[in-house]
């Protein structure tokens, strides 16, 4: 199976006032893995959804390879797709759910058995294919919808934030092992995420959607360094917003040090907010210091130090554990922002919430 | 199989035949009628309870006799549902082809024009007051109100309307069914009326009585059926004398001594009326067993069944009624006994309507 | 603070509580047992006892089968409870699923309407029917609708009582149905089954069915009870049903007629405990 | 790979509008059968209703208190019945699958059940002749007859109805008692509450929707059942269904059809005033479901 | 409000032939926020719900502050819970729900709206009071949850798994705010997780429950560094199982090198399962290294690398983004473990599955 590229263009779909896909264009090229992520609403699940057929659009094409599919109902696409909640059918045993595909095409049953057993091996769950869904922790019935998904040799698999009714751990686990099947398969793959690390971890590369557009189509690297737009940057990762004046120089002054202005940035001259990643952020224990160090949270190779700044603002910022084994809550620091170019923002600009809109 | 409404507007034309003779003349004499029956070879009746004047019987005997095949339907139900039946199924096979109706009900669906004229071969024999001239309709059999009791759990069986008021009956008086509804129950009521002073045009008496033993807890509402007599709940039971003396042996297998007496304080008595659909589907087997009702083996069927067929006052003076058959009827005081006029009964319904319930309540 | 480390040797005191509510539980399904038992057993004594030789005695029970007409009855009765279901089910099922999945404009239509039956009295409702079928031979003779109202009364089959029964019955359907529809996440299943290349046909029958077993299930029951159960229409419409062969069948005999109900309520309770046992809860949750 | 241009507005192809249509082929079947089933005999009985003077017949003073009578009958066994419903429900479901299977499947059957089988019932257990009547009186010198219970009035009547309400509770409240979570009586618990106060401020609010709804079923069911009533105690208790069933299908009086029709549109009004005030309830008492 | 220490003694409950619960001792400090953490089944939940008085116990003593309350109904235990999830009473606005506590109480009604407001605007959530839990999302579910249990002044707080029906994001939200809140009102707290990543980064002290026992109780560091046993090392982040030869000297032989053998190993000289964290790891591209790079999975500040070593072995690496830049899937590199010592097992010791018994 040679893998193919999908595109859908100018796509368009509104529900009432809600205008969910506002013209996004997207190509995917063959085999790659493309992560999909934005906020809460933003359109993911309905670009999808209209990939797989789902969903009709108000306007816009899609394309598999060189072929509109734009008419052609869900069931003769030939997508394979993984939902979110769980979709396996409960009547049915994981061999059997994986065998669906093939017995609604007449597969005969030696060869779907055959087949399924072989997806759950490949999935790694060659054992419990006589189990019935309800048998199988989240994570196990996950792996067979991906399974499920795999055995009509899809041309394109869809995923709509397969992991996140996953503990953490399997989560993680799991992830790697789609990114590891996509990649022995070959088979070109839109994941759909709310999850920035999810995201950065596994694809090729990774689109920011925001408000039914992409915002940013890049690699992660890129997507992390050097985000497009403070709308980007401050969604991929964790980021302080410090308040500094930019100069016209094309230099901005924070922290009480100048530091280059990265491209993408968003502001005019003037009181600006700068973006910092955490680990760009440096600090130094200093008993005149004028930041204090308020909480300290340990994540194993990285120690999280939130501080309070002098301004009354907060700041996080990451040191490795052993280099920040003697700093405690209560002691007073000094913080700044590590050489490089930084992202600028108009103060104004809203932040966007990390997750939900409380 | 699959009907045609066509059937059911050309059924309403169809004028020739068996289905418009009005007499066993008009089809060619007996056997003609008999030899027509036979080729339609089913008959369809409604509202024919077996344990019901002995119809059990006489159904099966026509049956036999004829080779016809008698189709029973809703043995539990109406006159009104009679008349229905014959209104909705009209042009199907399963319509009834004849009915066996309360007298009102009769009356009301001639005026309709739902049935056929018919005059059986011993038409004179009826008196004129109980049929329609046209043939339209005819009374076929009757019978009076009497009081059934079981002698083992009764120590006096009560033989009137006053002796069911002595406190030793108390909860052990029912009829059979609700007046309102039961043709029986209603006659029962009457009855009752009859004994306590009242009239043919005066029902309110009936409807008093049983308020009053209600009250005193003698009367309960409850249908006697056979099982509850079994059961030993209504051990005194007003109904048609027919039923009650029909119940007898039946009972009598179960251990149970039913005593039948028609109270001389209340003598009530009342006819059934035979008609013929006009819509029938087999119409000549329709009026053959109108003939063989009315014929002399049919009429002495009934009387062993304990109704007094119609003709039964012509065949006992010509000898003709089985006498041992006449013996075993209930007394009745037969100076007593007249026949209500239709009217009558319409207006004493309309009475016993609107005050049964509010009488009895409570 | 006092450390007081002394383990104690034998249990603490098991709570009250717990055993109060299973007095009351044990307190409730007992009245209800004898509530229900009582005239049941009342019943069935009445009906096994031997009015003239003493003792006991099925024969009351022996001899409705072989009754004339038994078989008959029974059978047309078993049709129509079994077209029944399959009606009320391709009935209800498609248009709850429409309503819930593409249509949810009309749902308080169709809710409405499966409410509708339980308003109406059988016996109004029988007349109605009897009115409109009277229409067939008589105003609207010679039409095709006229026809069909005519041919939807074959006494062998009737059709018209299994659509009067899917009627009946669907007030119970849909209060089954709709609890088992929001159970399960129907617009994730059909997505799924859909994408793997299900056409509508197979997405109902293999995946949507199977798991409203439950709720299919409980809606056939109550179907099926009604079926077997019913008396007053197809009485009054003339059709000859197990009840209604009961009733004719009992005649002057108190004791058969008694059998011949406990009997079929008997007869209809293992009907649906064998249908039901035949269901394994493959998909029951075992969440706790 | 060619880049097509960009189409923004498309033709519905017929695929389209086949997805369009399928919903409402799947509607029709449903729509079909009730109309053939209940709103065209629900149209013919009108029609028969507003013949002559029917209607104004059908308000006489008679038909009147059996409404009432009928109204009061089905308030008592509906509010009874919801009640022991919920209670036996409850009992039943904490218990295991194999008496949940056996009590549900009975209850399918029983409520179905009634008329003169269920009439009979009674009446051999507790009627003059019943068994328990008669065992209750060898064992405690009790007479049932003397006391101001009787099977054959008003409250005798509610008894016997509950036979077959009970069961049809029990059906459509166990859903509802299923979806209670063992977490809100647990929460309630360790906020301090009594079994009580959980009751009176979590479960019973949560269920009274459910089992109001139970009870406007069960009010409808007890006021369009007849044939029991008619065998126990006829035209004594006032009931409209009676009346209706004896002016449609009844040896008695001819030609009362029309009236029986009239009675049976009335009844209908009847009961949807009732469930519109139900609606109207519901709405209030269960304002956290919208 | 002075915090109070909870004890549990000895406590023991079976459910049939499961020992749930298999002679648990708990010391809790006054105002400490302890996590429990532990694979599924182990006895987490049971442990709370004795705690709770949910549960009655085959044996052993709870006790809080100085008495002894194991006797004691759960509605006079005055301890807060926070269930999993759905626990929210549905009829009952977020406010009525916080002042449920209040209400049963017999508090008036003013006194209880304030209290009520008051903490839904300590968890942020002052302006949803009259929404119906079904109008609120999942994090703002729980928040009421914590606000409801905070209502009573309980002695104690109780959280079970509050964060596991949440998105990722949220999660780590909420569980910041819940240490926050926690550290403020100085309540001793009781959390039950089966997420490491959780329990390290809130908790005072982390309890590792195995089998209805606590396997160790310490602080996050103490736990991610110095496990007491290899179980622990290997449930608590993540863990290389590398072959090894374990010396008699007490140094083993791992990757070519010696390294010392950490206190809490438990193993017999020979072969032997050497325990390494991927950031313990070194790592250099290297032409003729016997290893290969698999998988690289970014991860922002570091960048796993998934390498397959010479025997066949896989194991992670973590290095820090910059370091790791240059290094692809496909490279040969050259992997040791950095300096210190190293735990051992023995290598049949079951490997202990994470987050899931697949
Ligand atoms: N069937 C629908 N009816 C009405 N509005 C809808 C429907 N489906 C989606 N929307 C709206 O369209 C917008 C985009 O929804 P979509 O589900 O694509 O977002 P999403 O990015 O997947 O969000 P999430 O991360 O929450 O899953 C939202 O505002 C949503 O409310
Ligand atoms: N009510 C019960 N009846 C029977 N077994 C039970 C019950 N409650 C718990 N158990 C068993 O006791 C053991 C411990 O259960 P517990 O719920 O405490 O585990 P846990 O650590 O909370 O697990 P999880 O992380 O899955 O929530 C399990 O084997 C479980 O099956
Ligand atoms: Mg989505
Ligand atoms: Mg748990």
């Amino acid at each position: 199976m040679t893998a193919v590229g999908v595109r859908m263009l100018g796509m368009r779909r509104s529900f009432g006032a809600v205008h969910a896909l506002d013209g996004l264009d997207l190509v995917i090229e063959p085999g790659e893995f493309i992560a999909l992520l934005g906020p809460s609403g933003c359109g993911k699940t309905t670009a999808l959804r209209v990939l797989a057929g789902f969903e009709t659009a108000d306007a816009g094409t899609v394309w598999v390879g060189d072929k509109d599919i734009t008419g052609t109902p869900p069931n003769k696409r030939d997508m394979g797709m993984v939902f979110q909640a769980f979709s396996l059918f409960p009547n049915l045993t994981a061999a059997d759910n994986v065998a669906f595909g093939l017995r609604v095409r007449g597969v005969d049953s030696a060869a779907r058995r055959k087949r399924a057993a072989d997806l759950l091996e490949l999935v790694g769950l060659g054992h419990v294919g006589k189990r019935y869904p309800h048998q199988l922790s989240g994570g196990q019935q996950q792996r067979v919808a991906l399974a499920r998904a795999l055995a009509i040799e899809p041309r394109v698999l869809l995923l709509d934030e397969p992991l996140s009714a996953l503990d953490a751990q399997v989560r993680v686990q799991l992830r790697d092992e789609i990114r590891r099947i996509q990649q022995r398969l070959g088979i070109t793959t839109l994941f759909v995420t709310h999850d920035q690390g999810e995201a950065l971890s596994v694809a090729d590369r990774v689109g920011v959607m925001r408000a039914g557009r992409l915002e940013q189509l890049a690699d992660p690297d890129t997507l992390y360094h050097r985000p497009a737009t403070p709308f980007v940057g401050e969604f991929v990762g964790t980021m302080n917003r410090l308040p500094g004046v930019l100069g016209s120089d094309g230099t901005v002054r924070v922290l009480g040090a100048d530091r280059p202005v990265a491209e993408g940035s968003d502001a005019v001259p003037g009181e600006v907010a700068v973006l910092v990643r955490p680990e760009a952020m440096t600090l130094s224990a200093s008993e005149t210091g004028s930041a204090l160090v308020v909480v300290r949270t340990f994540h194993g190779a990285l120690t999280r130090l939130s501080v309070r700044l002098g301004d009354g603002d907060e700041a996080l910022v990451d040191l490795p554990s052993p280099a920040a084994a003697g700093i405690m809550p209560g002691d007073t620091v000094t913080v700044g922002v590590g050489e490089g170019p930084v992202l600028v923002a108009a103060t104004d600009a809203t932040r966007i919430p990390a997750g939900e809109t409380v | 199989g699959c009907g045609s409404s066509k059937k059911a507007a050309d059924a309403q034309n169809n004028k020739t035949g068996a289905a418009a003779a009005t007499s066993v003349q008009d089809i060619g004499g007996l056997d003609a009628l008999v030899a027509a029956a036979k080729a339609e070879g089913q008959l369809n009746v409604i509202t024919l309870p077996r344990d019901w004047a002995n119809y059990g019987e006489l159904i099966d005997t026509f049956s036999t006799k004829y080779g016809i095949k008698v189709n029973s339907d809703n043995p539990d139900g109406s006159s009104q549902d009679e008349i229905n039946a014959v209104k909705s199924l009209k042009g199907q096979d399963r319509a009834p082809d004849v009915l066996d109706l309360g007298g009102a009900f009769a009356q009301s669906g001639a005026k309709e024009g739902l049935f056929a004229p018919y005059k059986v071969q011993t038409w004179a024999d009826i008196p004129d007051n109980q049929k329609d001239a046209d043939g339209a309709w005819y009374n076929d059999y009757g019978g009076y109100i009497s009081i059934g009791c079981d002698a083992k759990k009764i120590a006096v069986c009560p033989q009137t309307f006053a002796d069911l008021k002595k406190p030793e009956y108390k909860g052990k008086v029912a009829l059979n069914g609700d007046p309102t509804k039961s043709g029986s129950a209603f006659a029962g009521v009457f009855a009752a009326a009859l004994a306590n002073g009242g009239s043919f045009t005066n029902i309110q008496p009936g409807i008093d009585y049983f308020a009053a033993l209600k009250k005193s807890g003698n009367y309960i509402p409850v249908e006697s059926t056979p099982a509850t007599i079994e059961k030993g709940e209504t051990p005194i039971s007003i109904d048609w004398d027919y039923l009650n003396a029909g119940y007898t042996k039946e009972l009598a297998a179960k251990g149970i001594d039913w005593k039948v007496a028609v109270p001389a304080d209340g003598v009530y008595g009342n006819f059934y009326c035979q008609a013929i659909n006009k819509t029938a589907p087999h119409p000549a087997a329709a009026r053959l067993w109108e003939e063989f009702l009315f014929s002399d083996e049919g009429q002495n069927l009934w009387l062993k069944g304990f109704a007094r067929p119609v003709r039964l006052p012509k065949m006992t003076t010509s000898g003709k009624a089985d006498a041992t058959l006449v013996a075993a009827l209930p007394q009745v005081d037969t100076t007593k006994a007249q026949l209500p006029a239709p009217d009558q009964v319409d207006a004493a319904k309309k009475v016993l309507t609107d005050g049964w319930t509010k009488a009895l309540n409570g | 603070m006092t450390a007081v480390l002394t383990r104690p040797v034998e249990a603490p005191a098991v709570h009250k509580r717990k055993r109060r509510f299973n007095a009351t539980r044990t307190v409730v399904l007992g009245l209800a047992a004898v509530y229900f038992l009582v005239p049941l057993a009342a019943a069935v004594w009445f009906t096994v006892q031997d009015k003239v030789h003493g003792g006991v005695t099925g024969e009351y029970y022996t001899s409705i089968p072989q009754a004339e007409g038994f078989a008959g009855a029974l059978r047309r009765s078993l049709s129509l409870a079994v077209l029944t279901v399959l009606g009320v089910l391709l009935v209800t099922v498609p248009a709850m699923l429409a309503v819930t999945l593409r249509l949810p404009k009309l749902r308080p239509i169709v809710e409405g309407l499966s409410l509708l039956p339980l308003v109406i009295p059988p016996i109004a409702l029988v007349a109605g029917v009897r009115d409109m079928l009277a229409l067939g031979p008589n105003q609207l003779a010679g039409t095709p609708f006229g026809d069909a109202l005519v041919s939807s009364q074959d006494p062998e089959l009737p059709i018209i009582l299994v659509v009067v029964y899917i009627v009946l019955a669907t007030p119970f359907a849909y209060r089954s149905l709709d609890a088992g529809i929001r159970a399960i996440d129907a617009r994730t299943l059909v997505d799924a089954a859909r994408g793997l290349g299900s056409s509508w046909f197979d997405v109902v029958w293999r995946v949507l069915l199977p798991n409203l077993r439950g709720a299919v299930l409980g809606a056939a029951f109550l179907t099926l009870g009604l079926v077997l159960g019913e008396y007053t229409i197809a009485s009054i419409l003339l059709f000859d049903t197990l009840p209604t062969w009961l009733v004719k069948i009992s005649g002057e005999n108190g004791q058969l007629s008694v059998s011949v109900s406990t009997a079929s309520l008997l007869f209809t309770w293992l009907l649906l405990l064998v249908v039901s046992l035949a269901d394994r809860p493959k998909t029951s949750r075992s969440d706790s | 790979m060619t880049t097509p241009a960009v189409n923004t507005v498309r033709a519905r192809s017929f695929t389209d509008r086949a997805r369009r249509c399928g919903p409402w082929l799947a509607v029709a079947p449903f729509l079909i059968v009730m109309l053939i089933g209940l709103v065209l005999p629900v149209i013919a009985l009108a029609t028969g209703a507003f013949e002559g003077d029917s209607l104004k017949s059908s308000l006489g003073s008679g038909y009147r208190s059996a409404f009432w009578g009928s109204v009061k009958l089905s308030v008592v066994c509906a509010v009874l019945g919801a009640v022991v419903g919920l209670l036996v429900a409850r009992a039943v479901l904490s218990g295991g699958t194999v008496l949940r299977r056996l009590v549900l499947t009975a209850s399918g059957v029983l409520a179905n059940f009634g008329g003169v089988p269920l009439a009979f019932m009674f009446i051999a257990s507790i009627g003059n002749a019943g068994i328990v009547t008669g065992l209750l009186h060898d064992w405690t010198g009790f007479d049932l007859a003397d006391s101001p219970f009787s099977l054959y009035q008003f409250g005798g009547l509610a008894v016997v109805y509950l036979y077959f309400l009970v069961p049809l509770m029990v059906i459509v409240i166990a859903p509802a008692l299923d979806g209670v979570r063992a977490e809100w009586s647990e929460a309630a618990e360790n906020l301090g509450a009594t079994r009580w106060q959980y009751w009176r401020h979590v479960a019973g609010p949560l269920l009274a929707p459910p089992v109001m709804a139970g009870a406007l079923l069960l009010f409808c069911g007890s006021l369009s059942a007849f044939a029991t009533a008619q065998a126990m105690v006829g035209a004594t208790v006032p009931l409209v269904t009676l009346q209706i069933a004896n002016a449609l299908s009844g040896n008695v009086s001819a030609d009362n059809a029309g009236v029986g029709a009239a009675l049976a549109i009335e009844m209908i009004v009847l009961v949807a005033i009732v469930m519109a005030a139900y609606w109207t309830i519901e709405r209030r008492t269960a304002r956290w479901l919208r």
